[in-house]
């Protein structure tokens, strides 16, 4: 059937608001207002106030609330309008949320799944273009999803209810009127792999969420110059699927990681690390990263395109460590 | 609560009644461009117009001195239009040009002006009452008798800066003016579904703060509140608040579907049109010509229409500026501009 | 601000007198012990006793039931020990044994209770209280009459935290008793320092919640106040709010030389001692012989004396589980211990 | 003059209150308490109340003044007490201290100072013993330090004053009863470049901060084994003084860098990845790291030591890189 990125997520939280009666929906607007991006549009039709739940402006809040609604047994999906305002609410995830298992020596488990628009591209202006997941994830006790493709949108979020620890799903803002095809019975789908989604040869290109159609982009065009580009989908930032890294960097001795954060202390870097530390002496050149330049993401239009991933970046950075080296 | 001791004065010069007329349309004629730019594609990103609310910022903004500060939020044109930045800059923010106000780094929602002491703009909400009662503290240890006002929603009061900030500017008694354009709704949230206490003014005085409600279409009712508040918090009489009671007329902003309130409602509001009423109240005390309206409305016409050639006419930055401006620029740096990287006057 | 309606039930049961002098010596000399055994080493990091206060926690924590939850601060050793927590588990605790009610990971400010619905421990100041709210969320939605009840001090009420928590229990209704312990110091900060409004109880009833102040000394009033305040939570009659204005006699941590207060002031708090207050009542009116305040003592004595064997002979978490407890373990694991991952009830 | 890192911090801040009449230092229990580690013991009785402000607990409140106050021209110095209560005001932090400069073309910089307190340690459980300088790093527009030494205890306010941006400064809750020798002229020191505290031929350790006494305990014991290992104290984490770590990795050819984050996502990372990145053919051996694991830090010594980096570790590490390779 055809599908949005958006229905699809609409799909997987009806699902699951259909399937357990513990799981609810709250954040700003998402009741009547129909979610600020539309995503959960007529659920409160469907389901009510109670459990489609709009809350007042107070992210520490209503996180909070969350997480302590998880830990009297619901499983609540908190919906944070952006990641730019997840920053008021970070206390709670950091010290609460992620840490409320180790500190009661596997007491008190957090089952939440904290849902949020990230990303720029829409010419927002700095304080709503933030892309802060490969952030989130240096945070040991959470877990970190970004789904990139309509069967991931629709899927992740009964798998993420399931885990009996806190998840955050990011969702790029870019991708939600992305349409294509979603299987009739997908559903459910696993949280702990990357995919392939490209296989190739020369080179993997390494990336997730908002960069994946760029980076598709441009493996075509590098197969158009003859470079054959595997192109690997994180799907998870925390755990990393180093496995999965390690597995086609070994095939292709080469690596060029893509995401859209700001390029020093991003999850590129650390991908970059765990390919140096554990498979040095396959690589042929060094690996090489496409990242955000560091700048408060501007509103104009050509400062904000020049300053995120781009194809022209991705096939410079891919071509460049082809002809590096060996 | 505390309200103001003096009736407000409702003897109203003709000549300053024209003038806040003038005022209330040059925002509104704005507003609508640039609904009309964005809709031709001119203006992008989030767009939030003040349609409805004029009366609120044209009073307030009266009342200030150029020494004053200025805070707002991503609902700021008309704010910054009031306060004295060029409508030209404004608009060519919005183009991304690099003649806008902020080089077309800051866009609709974060418009800045140092000449004017316009400090945004910003688009976090409740995130600017922070950063005003910092600045009222900074006046107040610099024994400086100026007054720094702050804009934001009644959708703010709910967040934990709110309080914060509240409180901070109280216990200190700062020389700060927190105006709440309480327009009733929060995106689709209206007020009861945000607040406990849905009491704006109530809530404030909770704080020791001396805090009072006004009709906030009512320009003149909005201009004597203010001016007893910002005569009060310069004198050193400590925060003062005003909720400003008023109604958005558009959308929350151009991606919104309206789905939360009655149609029913709005033209209800739509009578209270602050244009008309101060409009209709002129006409009947034989203050206001019709040629002196016609008057008012080519003014108006005639700036924004100059703002929008200003605006087409601008220029991008080029990219090989990108990334300047993310730490200042030190007095060696061979680069112009107009950053000075200086804070402050 | 909403008080009880009839006037408090002064008649106090002998038995019911002497165990609420029980409960809180049994704090009083757990927190004594406390403080010797982190002078000798034995405990470390940072450690806050509740010396002074025990009226509170007493006398709240005598009105809940088994199916209720309570939540509480860094300073929560008496908490956890009245909530039912055993003492041993507590000095296991703080010893950093696997025997302590975390297994060693939590230390002092962290103790957690499964068994008995004890959810800590919290080291960030008002951090608990957006957990309080979303436990009595889950209660209402579920449909069950549970109370979850929150402790902080007085210096959380200034956090951004505790205005979206309040306001979020009461715009929902929901089944929460909020008892800040106002001990009119924030670490060294007084609360005319830290508060533009220091009536405590005030500030919460602006909330539209009902709210009154008790005399945290007395802990008969406290526990009356707890009752009716518990008894309308779990009647759905939504959050409640009481103030407990009481006094820390120790420093705010081990840490602390106190520079901050008289000692004339502390002194003058002492003689409100609420173990000294209840004792003198009771052997006013006959209701204490000096064998049965012997007796409490050393019930008390050797419950602590025992604690503290069964704390030295605990053992420290073998190293390979350093990495346990940061994700829950799933059923196919193979690792044994306490940690059952398993959330709520 | 001797001197305990503490005084050294209180010499810095005397002095800046003295020089400039704009400074004024605002916090939680700076004044009356003495400062929660007595960091500005006496000041108040020096400086009064209104320049040693107490501030009630409201972190994201007087961290937001503190950025106005800059912004209206003065230059305050906020104490937020650890970094564990800094992510209730990292909203300020990133959204306005550290985006103003930017959003307003040029127009509004924010002269503010930041120092807190960081690092694990002390047996203070998971809410007090986060590590986060590294993460702060991600941030463009702001600052980083973190001094180590007495001298950039004592030198590194004053040029962080100076600075017209905003600057954070991270001060290792373990360093402030180190004593030790300090100049009797120190003062002011540059906030630019990385020092080297050890040169060494075989070896660079690239650390900062808490773990530098560490570091320089395992550059002994490895000299005690034949291995020279040059330590490089970064001093600065943002910017990064990639070209004093570059020149050292050329001359040495292998690098192990320590920090006390998480190693996920942390500054180590970066390091590695920019070493490779710019280095990969001067490298006889993959770059180690030595960093937290990835646990909310345990209160139990025994555990609180094994997560953190260890000299023992560290001597492993640099051993492994060495007999690594060519
Ligand atoms: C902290 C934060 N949370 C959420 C948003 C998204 N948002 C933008 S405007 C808005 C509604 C604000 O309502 P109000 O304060 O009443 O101002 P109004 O738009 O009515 O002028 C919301 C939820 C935001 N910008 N910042
Ligand atoms: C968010 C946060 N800021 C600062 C601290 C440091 N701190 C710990 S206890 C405390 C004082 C709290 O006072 P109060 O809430 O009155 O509780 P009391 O200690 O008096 O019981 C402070 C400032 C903290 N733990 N959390
Ligand atoms: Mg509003
Ligand atoms: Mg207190």
């Amino acid at each position: 059937m055809k599908s949005s990125y958006r229905e699809a997520l609409r799909a997987g939280i009806r699902e699951a608001m259909l399937r357990d009666e513990r799981v609810f929906l709250m954040g700003e607007d998402v009741g009547s207002y129909g979610g600020s991006f539309a995503v959960s549009l007529g659920l409160l039709e469907e389901f009510g106030p109670e459990r489609i739940r709009d809350t007042p402006l107070s992210e520490s809040g209503f996180v909070g609330a969350g997480i302590g609604a998880a830990l009297a047994g619901m499983r609540p999906i908190v919906e944070i309008m952006t990641v730019n305002f997840s920053l008021l609410a970070l206390d709670q995830i950091v010290n609460n949320a992620a840490s409320l298992l180790h500190m009661s020596g596997g007491q008190f488990n957090v089952p939440i799944v904290i849902r949020m628009t990230t990303g720029a591209g829409r010419q927002l202006g700095a304080q709503h273009s933030h892309s802060l997941e490969g952030w989130f994830a240096h945070i040991p006790g959470l877990r970190i999803l970004a789904p990139a493709t309509l069967a991931d949108a629709r899927g992740m979020l009964w798998t993420a209810l399931e885990d009996p620890d806190p998840v955050l799903i990011f969702e790029h803002g870019s991708l939600y009127n992305v349409t294509g095809e979603l299987d009739d019975d997908a559903g459910p789908v696993d949280i702990d792999t990357a995919a392939i989604r490209r296989t190739g040869a020369d080179i993997t290109l390494i990336t997730y969420g908002g960069t994946l159609p760029a980076v598709l982009d441009a493996a075509e065009q590098l197969a158009a110059e003859g470079i054959d580009a595997e192109v690997l989908d994180l799907r998870t930032l925390r755990p990393l699927d180093e496995a999965a890294i390690l597995a086609s960097v070994r095939r292709t001795h080469r690596a060029v990681v893509v995401d859209e954060g700001w390029r020093s202390g991003s999850i590129s870097a650390e991908i970059s690390a765990r390919i140096t530390e554990n498979a040095f002496y396959d690589l042929d050149a060094p690996v090489g990263r496409v990242c955000s330049a560091e700048v408060p993401i501007p509103y104009a239009k050509q400062l904000e395109l020049a300053a995120l991933p781009s194809v022209d970046r991705i096939v410079a950075a891919a071509r460049q460590a082809v002809s590096a080296g060996g | 609560m505390t309200g103001p001791l003096d009736p407000p004065v409702r003897t109203l010069d003709p000549a300053h009644g024209r003038h806040l007329l003038l005022q209330m349309l040059r925002v509104r004629r704005l507003e609508e461009k640039c609904v009309e730019l964005y809709s031709a594609a001119k203006i992008r990103g989030f767009l939030h117009v003040y349609i409805g609310e004029e009366a609120v910022a044209a009073g307030v903004l009266e009342t200030l001195a150029p020494e004053d500060a200025v805070l707002a939020t991503y609902r700021e044109h008309g704010h910054a239009l009031l306060r004295g930045v060029p409508a030209g800059a404004i608009l060519a923010e919005m183009y991304g040009h690099v003649e806008g106000c902020c080089r077309g780094r800051g866009g609709s929602m974060h418009l800045f002006d140092a000449a004017t002491r316009f400090y945004g703009g910003n688009a976090i909400v409740a995130g600017g009452l922070p950063l005003a009662v910092g600045m009222a503290l900074a006046d107040k240890m610099s024994g400086r008798s100026r007054v720094t006002v702050c804009f934001f929603g009644e959708g703010a009061v709910a967040e934990g800066e709110f309080h914060e900030s509240l409180n901070l500017a109280a216990l200190w008694q700062l020389p700060v003016l927190f105006c709440c354009e309480n327009n009733l709704y929060a995106m689709g949230t209206a007020l009861g579904r945000s607040e406990s206490q849905t009491d704006i003014a109530l809530k404030a005085a909770g704080y020791e703060i001396a805090a009072w409600a006004v009709d906030g279409m009512d320009v003149v009712a909005v201009e004597d509140a203010a001016r007893h508040a910002v005569e009060a918090v310069r004198a050193g009489g400590g925060p003062h608040f005003l909720e400003l009671r008023t109604y958005r007329f558009r959308a929350h902003s151009m991606f919104d579907p309206e789905r939360y309130r009655d149609k029913a409602e709005v033209v209800r509001w739509l009578e209270r049109d602050p244009i008309n009423l101060l409009r209709a109240a002129m006409e009947a005390a034989g203050q206001l010509t019709a040629q002196e309206w016609e008057q008012l409305q080519s003014d108006a016409d005639a700036e924004v229409a100059a703002a929008v050639d200003f605006a087409e006419a601008g220029t991008p930055e080029p990219l090989e500026d990108l990334t300047r401006f993310v730490y200042s620029e030190r007095a060696g740096d061979d680069r112009a501009g107009a950053g000075s990287g200086r804070s402050g006057p």
